[in-house]
């Protein structure tokens, strides 16, 4: 495989890289539980992204015979899984961000430093 | 007709907890008794199906249910080379696996009916208690690697809600949010992983994916992005940290079934070792990894837990090392890879171990929910005496503490003899560290016996009851399966392990049915 | 939640009834067109959120019941789950409306590029109306609880 | 000190995540395409509907939308754990 070449047009892949190197970066270093949170959604955004991209072919449409110009189609399962994994991604956060509006009623702060009780 | 229930019997054990779940929540709207006969009847009838599937299972081989398709057994289309839709396989590995889950949901579902009757939200506790059932099950029996995905989120989402369900207490929502996060980036590792292998075989099958794998650099990769995300899911040492958080937060019954859902993880490890890659990797190396991992989790399990106040970060940092223990057979297992020899009888002890680790570390939660249920405390240096006036579980826990530690006659030291036996031939320092290791998990345990159980009455607990009937005899239960399994190990290992272990090395019969 | 000022309220009023026509519309096509119960749900909820925003704390309690949409939500998904068992004859998820074709219920086959028919696809409209139902239901219940936080008063 | 190892692996694993996209296959030019290329050639005939991307949801893939509904009542209940009203009655 010719490596310069591909790393241009997996420009694609790239991006997925960048989100979720940002997502790991805002989760190890960030302690704001909002901005964990935030990482978290950046991880997955990654994720989501590489699977749709995955799924793409050179010209070609969406997967659906209503109407459609041609019968060539892109590939119908990563969009099949992607929205599972937006849908579970959606109740993840909505969970996280319950978790952290309870850790600010509880000690009155979001800061991950100040709110360690649990340690050793 | 038979035949026809025994073939169904794979979607029907995780999609009866599945519907209950959503039905016990309705009928809590109605009344609190009628929910919990529903539940009960509900457990009672998986727990005989699961028993019939293993029977079936242990005499006849590997089952396959194909979602959808015309019929079960049509894995792949007519006339076409791949599985398109998603398979459940159902092999000796799984169905021991999910015997032990179902049982142990079952025993606590009874614990909780009066451990947990003052608290408000009970419906919801039911409903997430029986979500958190039918993920695990469904991470079991599943042989598709995205629907994994999918039964691990909802077990991680089950779990993080259940630590958090003591709402009045503000470590509960740290521990829960941490169990949330760690939970929610190992899926999505695993969920990359997917993506790598959709990306270069366009598939998602495990047993295909095993025919078909090149063993190429990006495979390589994926296995490392699975590995870290299933020994994090486990808890194994770099990434422990929740554990002991979510265990010593999460009300009593809830942290022993996180410890089967930690366990269920472990079981996603051995399938992606063993039948996903197998002989592809360089097992030598691999299993040197694992056990490595594994002797570190046994070493920061046992020091930590010496130093804890809390009963429940105590028994948590002690879950971290019994992980430990199993991750290190299993290491030794995968490094020899063979079906004769201490390679095989190392797998054969870490399944072994898998089995009591269930039910030695239930038990001890179970008790110390039972301490919290009694007393409303957790603190050790604030218990103290409790002997006095809750003798049974007292006993009960002198059992867990001495199976835990691994004395015998119980379950803890037929494995954990087998774990030493076996990786002393592999490498005898390992042995050695976690013999030694073994020995100060007796201390820790004999220190939490005397400042909970013994010791002088306190004032404050003299009006302390014994708990109620049904909390007795269902630890009642557990301790006599583990002075059962402690007893004659050797039928065990033979009749339940052996089948097991043997699925797990043999994985071109898994990879066949595709 | 203080509610906004009048002009958003008049806006919210009349287009509200369009966002849920047009999520209906996007459930029931799940079949012919891109989209479908998860994303129509999504859309229906987004008015739950409009109308939350607009009209603020005290009214949206009466507009929307959280009991009434938790059973709504139940109600989905057990009728999803029960659309599942039906195939058990066969195998679980079996689409028996569409391959056996004995029943004359959204029974017709397309064959390829077509201009699009309701009457098709066997459980799937069924399923994308049970699916469409419980996720606005549980949607609307997430943005009911979270806009509404904690009552006051109930710590001990 | 614990930054510099945090920082230090996360470079690592940006590197190996860069090697991935580069060796993945060129982007829209995939190698393997049987089981898309099954599910787009016959949905319309086995499942009866014309959007493939729902066929794959409903059917082919049914079981999978069966646990992300899970997923999402799962997440409710959570939500109403944590705005749960505190304990009924009793100690502490």
């Amino acid at each position: 495989m010719n490596i310069e070449s591909s790393a241009i047009f997996n420009l694609p892949f790239i991006t997925v890289v960048v989100l979720i190197g940002i997502g790991l970066y805002a989760l190890m270093f960030k302690r704001n539980l909002i901005k964990i949170v935030i990482g978290i959604t950046l991880i997955e955004s990654g994720v989501n992204l590489f699977l749709i991209s995955l799924g793409y072919r050179k010209g070609c449409y969406a997967p659906i015979y209503t109407n459609a110009p041609t019968t060539a189609m892109v590939f119908p399962i990563p969009q099949a899984l992607t929205l599972t994994s937006i849908v579970i991604g959606f109740a993840v956060t909505a969970l996280m961000l319950s978790f952290a509006v309870l850790i600010y009623k509880n000690y009155g702060t979001i800061n991950a430093v100040k709110t360690r009780r649990l340690k050793g | 007709m038979f035949e026809n229930l025994v073939m169904h019997l794979p979607i029907l054990i995780i999609v009866i907890p599945l519907f209950g779940a959503f039905a016990i929540y309705l009928f809590g709207k109605v009344s609190d008794k009628a929910r919990n006969i529903f539940a009960f009847i509900l457990l009672g009838v998986t727990e005989f199906l699961v028993l019939v599937l293993g029977k079936d299972i242990y005499t006849n081989g590997l089952r396959v249910y194909t979602l959808g398709a015309t019929s079960a057994e049509m894995t792949t289309p007519a006339n076409y080379i791949m599985p398109v839709r998603i398979i459940l396989v159902v092999d000796a590995l799984s169905i021991f696996m999910g015997i032990i889950t179902v049982t142990i949901a079952f025993l606590i579902f009874i614990f909780s009916l009066k451990s947990m009757k003052e608290y408000s939200g009970t419906d919801k506790y039911y409903t997430l208690m029986f979500l958190l059932l039918a993920g695990i099950i469904g991470i079991e029996f599943t042989g598709d690697l995205f629907n994994l995905f999918v039964f691990l989120e909802i077990a991680t989402i089950a779990g993080a809600a259940l630590v958090a369900f003591f709402t009045h207490k503000a470590e509960s929502a740290e521990a829960a949010f941490k169990y949330v996060v760690i939970g929610s980036l190992s899926a999505l590792l695993v969920l990359f992983a997917v993506a790598l292998f959709y990306g270069q075989y366009d598939a998602l099958n495990i047993g295909y994916l095993g025919n078909v794998m090149e063993h190429s650099f990006l495979d390589k990769i994926a296995f490392g992005v699975l590995l870290t995300a299933f020994a994090m899911k486990a808890g194994s040492v770099p990434m422990h940290m929740w554990k002991p958080d979510a265990y010593g937060e999460a009300p009593g019954p809830v942290a022993a079934m996180l410890v089967t859902a930690s366990l269920a993880s472990m079981y996603a490890l051995l399938r992606v070792c063993f039948t996903l890659y197998g002989r592809g990797l360089n097992t030598e190396v691999i299993g040197w990894i694992i056990a490595v991992l594994g002797l570190l989790s046994i070493f920061v399990g046992v020091s930590m837990a010496l130093i804890q106040n809390n009963f429940g970060r105590l028994i948590g940092y002690t879950a971290v090392a019994e992980v430990g223990f199993i991750l290190l057979a299993v290491g030794v297992g995968f490094a020899e890879f063979s079906s004769t020899g201490f390679g095989f009888i190392a797998l054969q002890a870490g399944l072994f171990h898998i089995l009591n680790d269930a039910l030695d570390l239930g038990l001890l939660f179970l008790v110390s929910g039972a301490v919290l249920h009694a007393t409303g405390k957790r603190n050790l240096n604030e218990l103290g005496g409790l002997a006095r006036n809750m003798k049974y579980t007292c006993i009960f826990f002198i059992l867990g503490l001495c199976a835990v530690a691994g004395l015998p006659p119980m379950n803890g030291f037929a494995s954990k003899l087998m774990i030493y036996e076996s990786v002393y031939q592999f490498n005898p320092v390992f042995s050695i560290i976690a013999i030694l290791a073994s020995i100060f998990m007796l201390a820790v345990f004999v220190k939490v016996l005397y400042s909970v159980f013994l010791g002088p009455e306190l004032k404050e607990f003299s009006s302390v009851k014994e708990v109620p009937a049904s909390m007795l005899l269902v630890m009642g239960v557990i301790a006599v399966l583990i002075i059962v399994i402690g007893l004659c190990p050797d039928i065990f290992v033979n009749w339940v392990i052996n089948p097991a272990a043997r699925a797990l090395i043999d994985y071109g019969i898994y990879r066949g049915m595709i | 939640m203080i509610p906004m000022s009048k002009i958003v309220r008049t806006i919210t009023n009349i287009l509200y009834v369009f966002i849920i026509g047009f999520g209906f519309y996007v459930i029931i096509h799940g079949h012919l067109t891109p989209g479908g119960g998860f994303q129509g749900g999504a859309v229906v909820a987004s008015a739950f959120a409009l109308l939350a925003v607009a009209y603020g704390r005290k009214k949206i309690v009466n507009l929307l019941n959280k009991e009434h949409l938790s059973v709504a939500e139940v109600s989905g998904l057990l009728a999803f789950i029960c659309l599942a068992f039906l195939g058990l004859g066969t195998v679980f998820f079996f689409n028996f409306l569409a391959v056996g074709r004995s029943i004359p219920i959204f029974s017709n086959t397309p064959a390829g590029i077509n201009p699009g028919d309701l009457n098709t696809a066997g459980i799937m409209p069924l399923m994308n109306i049970a699916v469409g139902v419980e996720v606005l239901s549980a949607l609307g219940v997430i943005i009911l609880t979270m806009f509404l936080g904690f009552k006051e008063g109930k710590e001990k | 000190m614990n930054k510099w190892v945090a920082a230090v692996a996360l470079i690592i694993v940006f590197i190996f995540m860069f090697l991935t996209a580069v060796y993945m296959h060129p982007f829209g030019e995939p190698e393997n395409q049987d089981m898309d290329q099954y599910m787009i050639e016959n949905a319309q005939n086995e499942t009866g509907a014309n959007n493939v991307v729902t066929s794959v949801v409903f059917d082919y893939r049914g079981y999978d939308t069966l646990g992300e509904a899970t997923v999402l009542f799962t997440a409710v209940m959570g939500v109403l754990v944590v705005y749960k009203k505190t304990r009924k009655s009793g100690e502490s």
